[in-house]
């Protein structure tokens, strides 16, 4: 799957997007697997509590399965407007 | 029922003349301008979006609130990139024949859009800039409309 | 903060650039505009004021406004005179640092003015040509202001 | 004191406006002054239920004193914006 990071949590892990592969069910395993990448991963998803995540450009949450998604997206709560 | 993301300024004045041209069924039309305020050390913002999913969330946006006014006509426009003081962010307007649901519907798709589009600001420039954090009330905002 | 009265239509974009004009203090700009809406007999709307007594008033419902609410600049214009369908009858405008001021601010003067500004509308020409009703629900609308 | 009549009741009257010496204290005084001036008086103000009243161009009510007020204007409530 294709995993895209957005603000702060792009700047941090300093990618825009990777591909990944991964042996996750839902979202919560997918973060788990993306931390244990780099220090980078690892601080970028220290605190859950300000990350957001959408499946397949859909606003989703970090218990959700990740039911065949093809495109995670990682960023913090939306400041647009 | 239009939704634009785009770098480039737009023409308020135009976009609202576009939304009642040529028809006479519109009694009412509110919209609302975001616009960029100066910041403490003067600099710029930055806005960073999610290309794909901000043109969806924006027409959903906008689909839900066609669902729960009677609306004659509404327009989004977001803009990203490098904007300086003073410059336009957003625009959000909607037409009515009445003029609660054209404020109404104006007022949730902001609401809405602050918490729902995925756009992220980051104030001023080099080592200095910060991004903005969400605000509290805006998710408060959010919940009025339950 | 400035009324008019007049015959003549407005520039609906000059108007609300020259509210932000050359500043960068303002986050949000809400504008009301109202329009003539086609009746079943395709006639004009003709608008009868109190000259003298409309500006007092409308200058009045702009300053209550302002002390509700922290604005950065406020307009309100309204057309009096024969209009023809789809014609902008009347434009009324805030800027404020928050959206939720801005959007408020607009529209408490309208429901103000609905209800407190010395205009009278009739519908149609010649003999079919009909005063048209108060709103028992824009004096509600009032009341939600108290 | 002038004395302005707007809309259906300028109408119904046939005048704008009229120079009127009045000796009533309050606005109902008044009211009963101009009914009796003629029939299109009378059948303007024969239903007051319709009628709003603005003392020197400040919105008033029909008890209120007439306390040296120069204009008097009578119109039915205001259908503006």
């Amino acid at each position: 799957m294709k995993v895209l990071y957005f603000a702060w949590i792009r700047e941090r892990i300093g990618l825009a997007s990777e591909e990944v592969d991964s042996a996750a069910s839902d979202v919560s395993g997918l973060v788990a697997e993306l931390a244990a990448r780099s220090e980078a991963h690892a601080l970028a998803f220290s605190d859950m509590r300000a990350v957001r995540v959408a499946l397949d450009q859909e606003l989703s949450t970090l218990d959700a399965p990740l039911a065949g998604a093809r495109e995670v997206a990682f960023f913090p709560p939306m400041t647009g407007g | 029922m239009s939704v634009s993301v785009q770098v480039e300024d737009f023409d308020l004045g135009a976009e609202l003349a576009a939304m009642r041209a040529g028809r006479s069924d519109i009694g009412a039309l509110v919209s609302f301008s975001g616009l960029v305020r100066e910041v403490s050390d003067g600099g710029a913002l930055t806005l960073e979006h999610y290309p794909g999913m901000t043109e969806k969330a924006l027409k959903a946006i906008e689909q839900e609130a066609q669902g729960r006014w009677n609306l004659q006509a509404s327009r989004i426009i977001h803009r990203y990139g490098t904007l300086a003081p003073g410059a336009q962010i957003v625009l959000v307007a909607a037409a009515s024949r009445h003029r609660h649901a054209a404020f109404e519907a104006a007022s949730f798709m902001m609401d809405y859009l602050k918490s729902r589009a995925p756009f992220w600001k980051k104030e001023g420039a080099g080592e200095s800039a910060a991004w903005v954090d969400a605000r509290e009330d805006d998710a408060a905002a959010l919940r009025r409309w339950d």
